[in-house]
C-alpha cells in the first residue's frame, strides 16, 4: 500500500506555495482575538451559572449586575486611576528587579561557593510571603512609595534570580568550551555566551518574576489604603472585601486579567515567539513561518 | 510499495528554491545513492521523502507506514542511553518487550559497539554517535529506510565493515533504501542507483544506474567514480561563476 | 416595627440545631465570646438541648461575613459596620443581629505635640479599615468640624500602626481597643477625643452578636440559647473584679488562637469597653447616616437589621 | 613563549588520579554547610545592625531577643505545629497542583487554537493574587480545607503550567521529527519525548511553582485563625503582625526561610542536579564529575 | 613555542583510560596529522592539547596564548548568523573593528559560504555547518590551530578545494597545525607527521614522517596509505578479539 502524500497522517497536503506575510498577518490576529473568544465564552458560562445557582445575588453576581457598576467607577475615575497607578508601580518596580537581579544571577552563577551559600536562600526567599516583609519596610522606609517597592522587590528578584540561574543551568558545556577557546574574558563569555544562550530560560524566569511582582504589589497595596499613598488596585481589591461589594471584586479581579493579558500578549509572548524564531525553535502548536 | 516524486520542489520560507522539480520513482527493494555538493539539498530532499517537510510544490507517494530514517546529525535523546535509544525505536515499532534487550545488543554488536551501551550520548565520540544513530534505524522494521550520510564520521576500517552489513542486511531484507552521501565511491559501492544533484537549486542533473559487474571491475568503478566526480565539479565550477557575475 | 421573624415560624414546628458554628475573633472587643467559651457557659447552654457548638476563630470582619454568607457560619460575633454592609448588600438577607454586646472603646490617640484638636490639621492619623466603624467615625469626626481637607486618613492595619506611629509615618490613629491603649501604654501617644464623647450616653457598639437569617428561622430555640450564653458571659465580665476579668479575657485569648497580652494593655482596653446584651437599636440608623454622609457605602434602610426580641424575653 | 598546564589560566594543574568518591562527598557536605555558613553570617550582621541602629529595640530586635522568645514558643508547641500543618498541607496541594497542571499544560502545547486562547489567560491567572480567590471559595466550600486547598491550587497552578509549556518550548524541533519519524503516537511522543526533553525547564517551574503555592497557603490561612481550620504558620505570621510582635514575626520568617531552604536542599536541588548530569550538563558554578 | 605532551594520561571519571601514556612533541610550524579508529580518543586528545580537558595524569606544555580549535560538531552559537559566528571570534581576537566586516566576508569565501553569511546555523546544512566552523578557527589569530575532523562532513570537491586552501594557510603563516582525521589519504595528504593512536586505549602506535617528495609521488603515497589502513586494520582485529574473549 502506498500513500498519496496529501492522505498521509504525517505529511502536509501538497499545496501551491504559500505567501508567508498573509499567513503571519491571520497568526497575528488570531492571538488576539483568541483571548477575547476565550473570554467571552468564559462570561458566558459565568452567566448561565449565575442564573442557575442557587446562591443570593449579592454572593454571586452576573456579569451583568457586575457591569452595571462598572460606569459608576469609571465616572469616580477610581478603578482607571487605581490601575494606572498599580500598573506602574509594577513596572517601574519590576524593570529594577531585573535590574537588581540579573547581575546577582551572574554572580551567583559564577561564585560557585557564593551559590551553593547562597542558592538555597534564594530559592528559599521566593517562598517567603509578601507581607513578611510589610513591617521591616514600613520601619525602615515608613508610609512611602519606598516601602512598596521594598516589598515589591524582595518578591520578584528572587523569582528572576532562579530564573535566570535555571537558564544558565541548562546551557550547553560545549559554548563554555567555546568561550575558552576563543579568548574570551570571563566577561565577554557572560556578554557574549552565557545571557544569550541563557535567554530562552531566563524569560521564562522573567515571565514568573512579574508575576511575583505583581502579586507582591498587591500585597504590598494592602500596607495603607488610600491617604498619603495613592490608593493602588490591590486597595481597591481589600475594599471591595472590606465593604462585602462582590461586584466590586470582580471588577478588580476582571481588571488585573485584563492587564495580566495584555502584558503577556504585548510583551512576554512576541519576546518568546521573536526569541524561539531566532533559532529555529517554535512555541508549541505554533507552527514555524516559511 | 514504491516511492515516486513529481515535481517536487521546496524552499525554506524566502523565496531560493532548494530542490528544484525532482521527479523520479524508486521502485521497491531498490537501493538508490543520492550524491552532490555541499548544500544541495540532499537531506532536504530525504526529509521531504520522509514527511517531514511538506514540498512546496508538487507531490509524492510514499508507503503508508512511514519510512526509517537515520538523521544527518545522529539526533540521539540526550537523557537515554545509547542502548535505551536503540530500545525506544524498538519499543515504538511494537517489538516484543521480551526480545528487545536481545535485539538491542544483537545491534549495538553490529555497529561495534558493545561495550559502550550503557554511555550516555555526550559520553560517546562523534563516530559512536553515528553508529548508535545507525543501529537505531536499523531497528526500526520498516520496508524503507532512508540514510543522511550514515558513515561520514567514521574511519575508513569501520566504514568498510558496516558497508559490508549494510549490503547484506539489504541482500536479506530487501528492503527500499535510500541513502546520502558525499563519497562517490561509497555510492558506486553500495548503490544499484546514483542520482547526482546539482546545487542552488537542487535539480537532478544525472542519474547512473550501476550493474553488479560494474560495481565488481575496479578499473570500470573507479573511472565511473572519476566521471561523476567531473561532473560535479563542473557543476560546481557553474555555480562559482554564478556567484562571480 | 421591624419584620417578626420568628413570630412569623413560631408556628412551625422549628428545632433546636444540630451544631451551633459560631466565629468571634481573639480579640478584647470579643471578650463575652472569649468569656462564654472559656469558661463554659456556652457549651453549657447549648448541652441543654443537644447542640454541639464548632467555633471559628477570625482576623478580620469579611472572612468572617463571607463564611456566615456562605453557610459555614451560623452566628458570629462582629462589628457593627460589617453586618450593615452586609444587610444593605443583601438587601436583608443575610444577617440580623441578635444582640449587643461590647460598646466603646475606640478612641483618637495622638502623639504628644498634639494637643488640641485643632493641632490636627495637617496631620496624618490611620484607621484600621477603610470603611470600617473607625474610618467612618473618624472621616464623620472631621467632617463635622469641616476639617476632611486638612487631615490625612490612613486606613491601615491595627497591627502595623504602632509600627507607622513609632516611625513617626503617622500622627496619631482612631484606633479600637487595645490597640489605642497599646499605643498610649507602650508608644507614648496619648488619648485625645474618646469616641464615646460623641455618642448619646457614651455608648456605640463596637461589637455585636449577629445571627444567619436562615438559622434564625430554623434554629430559634438555639438562639435563644446563644443570646442567654451571651448575656451570661456579659454579667459576669460586669460583676467580676478587674483580676479576674483581666485573667479571664486573657485566657480566653489564648484558648482561641495562642495571643496573649500585656496585662497592663489588656487592663486598660478593659477599661475602655462597656458590655451590654442590649443591642443598640438607634445607633445603627446612626451609622449608615455617618457613612453615607462620608461618602462610603449607600444609603439604605437598616430598620430590620436589629432584632431585639431575644434579649427582652430573656430580662 | 611556553606554559606548562600548570601555569596556564586555561586548565587545571596536572594532578594525581582523583578519587571521584571523596571528592563528590565533600561537595554533598558542602551543599549543606555552605548555606549555614551564609545564615551564620548573616545573623551576625542583623546582630550588629541591631546594636548600630537608633531604633528602638522592640522595632527592630536583634536575634539574641528573637530567640529568646524561641523557647516559648516551642514549649507550647505552637510554631512547631503551625509550621507541620502548613507544610503538610504546602506539600500536599501542591502534589496535587502538579498533577492537574500537567495535564492541561500537555493540551494546552498540543491544541493551538486552545492555547492562543487560554494561555494568555493562564499568565494572567499567575498575576491574581491569592486573595481575590479568597471570597469565592469561602462562598463554595465554606471553612473547610477546600478552601485553603483552592486558594493554593489556583495559586500553583497556572505557574505550573507555564513553567512546563516554557520547557516545551524549547524542545529542539528535532526530536519531534525523530518522533514522527519513530513512528510515536501523541501519546508516545508525549511520555518518551515531550515530558524527558522538557525536563530541565519543568522543574524551573516547578520550583516556581513551589513557591506560588506556599505564598498561596499563607495568605489562604490568614482567612480563619484556630477553630476547625488548624492554624497554619501564616495565621502566626497574621498575630505576630496584628499584636506588632516583632520577635514573633521573625520567628515565622525564620522558620519559612528553614522550610524554603530543607525544601530546596532535600528536593529542587538534588532533582536538577541529578537532571543536569544525566545530559551532561552542570550546574553553573559546580564542576562535573569526573 | 613547541607543544610538549609528557606521558599524558585521560580517563573520564570510571577505571577506562581513554588516553595512555601520550608523549610527544610538536615542534612551531610542524603540519601534524592525528589518525585513529572512531572512538579511539583522537578529540580527546586534541581537548586536552586545547586545554580544555586537564589530564588525569602526566603534564603537557603549550603556548600561552592558547589554540585556535574547530570542534568535531561546529559547535556554532544558534542565535548568532553564520557571518555573526565568524565575528565574534574575530572581536574576542581583539580584531580591528572597522576591518572586521570584510575579514568575515573573506573568510566566507575562503569557505565558499559567501551566499550564506546571514543564515542562522539551523539554516545551514551540516556541510555548512562545519564549513563556518572551519572559517571561524581560522578567523582566530593564533600560532597554534588545532582542528578536529574539519572536512568530514563535505564532498570531495569542497574538500579538496578546502585541502588547497588550508596548506597554502600553513605555507603562508607558519601556523602549527595538529588536525584529526579518520581519512589516510587526507592525512598523507596534508601532514608532515602522523600520529596513529591505538583504540582502548589510546596510545601513539605509529608515528610517520612524510616527506613532500613522498607526497607528490602518488604511488608511494598509495603505497604509505596502504600500509597505514594495514596498521589500523589490524589494530582494530585485535581490538575485537579482545572483546571476544
Ligand atoms: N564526556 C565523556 N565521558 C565519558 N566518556 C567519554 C566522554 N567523552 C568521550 N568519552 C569516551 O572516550 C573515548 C574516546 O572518545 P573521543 O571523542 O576522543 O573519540 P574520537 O577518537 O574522537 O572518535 P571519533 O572519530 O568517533 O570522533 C570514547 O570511548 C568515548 O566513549
Ligand atoms: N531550515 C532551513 N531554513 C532555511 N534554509 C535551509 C534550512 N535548512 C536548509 N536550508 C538551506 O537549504 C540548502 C540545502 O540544505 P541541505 O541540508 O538539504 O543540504 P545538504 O545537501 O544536505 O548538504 P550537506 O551535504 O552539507 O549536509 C542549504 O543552502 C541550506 O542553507
Ligand atoms: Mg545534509
Ligand atoms: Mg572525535
Amino acid at each position: 500500500m502506498t500513500a498519496l502524500i496529501s492522505s498521509n497522517p504525517l505529511t502536509a497536503p501538497p499545496v501551491a506555495r504559500r505567501q508567508p506575510g498573509a499567513r503571519q498577518r491571520s497568526t497575528r490576529l488570531g492571538s488576539v482575538f483568541a483571548p477575547l473568544v476565550a473570554i467571552v465564552v468564559l462570561v458566558a458560562i459565568w452567566q448561565i451559572a449565575s442564573w442557575a445557582s442557587p446562591l443570593r445575588a449579592d454572593l454571586f453576581p452576573s456579569p451583568v449586575m457586575v457591569f452595571q457598576k462598572l460606569p459608576a467607577l469609571l465616572a469616580d475615575g477610581s478603578l482607571v486611576s487605581a490601575t494606572a497607578i498599580s500598573l506602574w508601580r509594577a513596572l517601574s518596580g519590576y524593570v529594577i528587579a531585573v535590574l537588581i537581579a540579573t547581575p546577582i544571577a551572574l554572580i551567583l552563577a559564577h561564585w560557585a561557593a557564593l551559590r551553593r551559600g547562597l542558592g538555597p536562600l534564594v530559592s528559599a526567599m521566593q517562598v517567603l510571603p509578601s507581607i513578611a516583609w510589610v513591617p521591616a519596610a514600613i520601619i525602615l522606609f515608613g508610609l512611602s512609595d519606598a516601602t512598596i517597592y521594598t516589598v515589591l522587590l524582595l518578591g520578584a528578584i528572587p523569582s528572576i534570580i532562579n530564573g535566570l540561574l535555571s537558564g544558565v543551568d541548562m546551557i550547553p558545556p560545549q559554548y563554555r568550551a567555546l568561550s575558552q577557546v576563543l579568548g574570551a574574558s570571563r566577561w565577554q563569555h557572560i556578554i557574549h555566551v552565557e545571557l544569550p544562550a541563557a535567554l530562552p530560560g531566563y524569560v521564562g524566569g522573567l515571565r514568573q518574576g512579574w508575576a511575583f511582582a505583581w502579586r507582591s504589589l498587591m500585597a504590598a497595596e494592602l500596607i495603607a489604603v488610600g491617604g498619603s499613598l495613592a490608593p493602588g488596585i490591590g486597595s481597591l481589591l481589600q475594599r471591595g472585601r472590606d465593604l462585602a461589594d462582590l461586584p466590586l471584586v470582580m471588577l478588580v479581579i476582571l481588571s488585573i486579567l485584563l492587564v495580566g493579558i495584555l502584558i503577556e500578549l504585548l510583551i512576554f509572548a512576541p519576546l518568546e515567539r521573536r526569541l524561539l524564531q531566532n533559532r529555529g525553535l517554535a512555541r508549541a502548536g505554533e507552527e514555524k513561518s516559511g | 510499495m514504491s516511492i515516486e516524486l513529481n515535481e517536487v520542489s521546496l524552499s525554506y520560507g524566502g523565496d531560493e528554491l532548494v530542490l528544484d522539480s525532482i521527479s523520479t520513482q524508486i521502485h521497491d527493494g531498490e537501493f538508490v545513492a543520492v550524491l552532490g555538493a555541499s548544500g544541495c539539498g540532499k537531506s532536504s530532499l530525504l526529509n521531504v521523502i520522509a514527511g517531514l517537510l511538506p514540498p512546496s510544490d508538487g507531490w509524492l507517494q510514499v508507503p503508508d507506514d512511514g519510512a526509517a530514517f537515520m538523521f544527518q546529525d545522529a539526533n540521539l535523546l540526550p537523557w537515554l542511553t545509547a542502548a535505551a535509544n536503540i530500545e525506544l525505536a524498538l519499543k515504538l515499532c511494537d517489538y516484543p518487550a521480551g526480545q528487545r534487550a536481545a535485539r538491542v545488543r544483537q545491534l549495538l554488536e553490529l555497529v561495534q559497539l558493545d561495550h559502550a551501551g550503557d554511555r550516555k550520548p555526550h559520553e560517546l565520540s562523534g563516530g559512536m554517535r553515528q553508529r548508535v544513530a545507525l543501529a537505531r534505524s536499523l531497528a526500526q522494521d520498516r520496508q524503507v529506510l532512508l540514510m543522511d550520510e550514515p558513515f561520514a564520521a567514521l574511519d575508513a576500517i569501520t566504514r568498510d565493515m558496516l558497508h559490508e552489513q549494510l549490503h547484506s542486511l539489504w541482500a536479506a531484507t530487501g528492503k527500499t533504501i535510500v541513502f546520502v552521501t558525499h563519497n562517490v565511491r561509497e555510492a558506486i559501492r553500495l548503490a544499484e542507483r546514483i542520482l547526482v544533484l546539482s546545487s542552488r537549486p537542487g535539480r537532478i542533473i544525472e542519474i547512473r544506474r550501476i550493474s553488479d559487474t560494474l560495481r565488481n571491475d575496479p578499473a570500470h568503478s573507479v573511472a565511473l567514480a572519476d566521471e561523476l566526480t567531473t561532473i560535479l565539479r563542473r557543476e560546481q565550477m557553474k555555480n562559482d561563476r554564478v556567484d562571480q557575475l | 416595627e421591624p419584620p417578626r421573624d420568628r413570630a412569623a415560624h413560631e408556628e412551625t414546628t422549628t428545632v433546636p440545631a444540630q451544631t451551633l458554628r459560631l466565629g468571634y475573633f481573639a480579640n478584647v472587643t470579643h471578650a463575652p465570646a472569649l468569656i462564654a467559651n472559656e469558661r463554659g457557659l456556652l457549651e453549657r447552654a447549648l448541652e441543654a438541648d443537644g447542640t454541639d457548638l464548632v467555633t471559628e476563630v477570625f482576623n478580620a470582619g469579611p472572612a468572617a461575613i463571607e463564611a456566615l454568607n456562605s453557610g459555614a457560619l451560623d452566628a458570629t460575633y462582629i462589628g457593627p459596620n460589617p453586618s450593615i454592609t452586609s444587610y444593605l448588600s443583601s438587601e436583608g438577607q443575610s444577617l440580623r443581629i441578635v444582640a449587643g454586646v461590647t460598646y466603646g472603646g475606640a478612641s483618637l490617640v495622638v502623639s504628644e505635640d498634639i494637643t488640641s484638636i485643632e493641632d490636627l490639621v495637617g496631620s496624618n492619623l490611620a484607621t484600621p479599615q477603610f470603611g470600617g466603624t473607625q474610618d467612618v467615625a473618624l472621616r464623620h469626626f472631621l467632617k463635622d468640624r469641616g476639617m476632611e481637607a486638612e487631615v490625612t486618613v490612613t486606613p491601615s492595619s491595627n497591627g502595623t500602626v504602632p509600627q507607622l506611629f513609632a516611625r513617626g509615618a503617622i500622627d496619631g490613629a482612631w484606633s479600637p481597643e487595645p490597640y489605642a491603649s497599646q499605643l498610649v501604654l507602650e508608644y507614648g501617644a496619648h488619648r485625645l477625643i474618646d469616641e464615646a464623647d460623641l455618642w448619646p450616653e457614651g455608648k456605640f457598639p463596637t461589637t455585636v452578636l449577629a445571627v444567619s437569617r436562615s438559622f434564625l428561622q430554623e434554629h430559634p430555640q438555639t438562639v435563644q440559647r446563644l443570646v442567654d450564653a451571651n448575656a451570661q458571659a456579659i454579667a459576669w465580665l460586669n460583676t467580676t473584679s478587674d483580676d479576674e476579668q483581666v485573667a479571664g479575657v486573657q485566657a480566653g485569648m489564648h484558648q482561641a488562637n495562642g495571643t496573649s497580652l500585656d496585662e497592663d494593655v489588656l487592663r486598660a482596653a478593659l477599661g475602655q469597653v462597656y458590655f451590654d446584651p442590649v443591642p443598640l437599636t438607634s445607633t445603627f440608623d446612626e451609622l449608615v447616616t455617618h457613612a453615607v454622609d462620608v461618602g462610603i457605602g449607600s444609603p439604605g434602610d437598616v430598620s430590620g437589621l436589629v432584632d431585639s426580641t431575644w434579649v427582652k424575653e430573656q430580662r
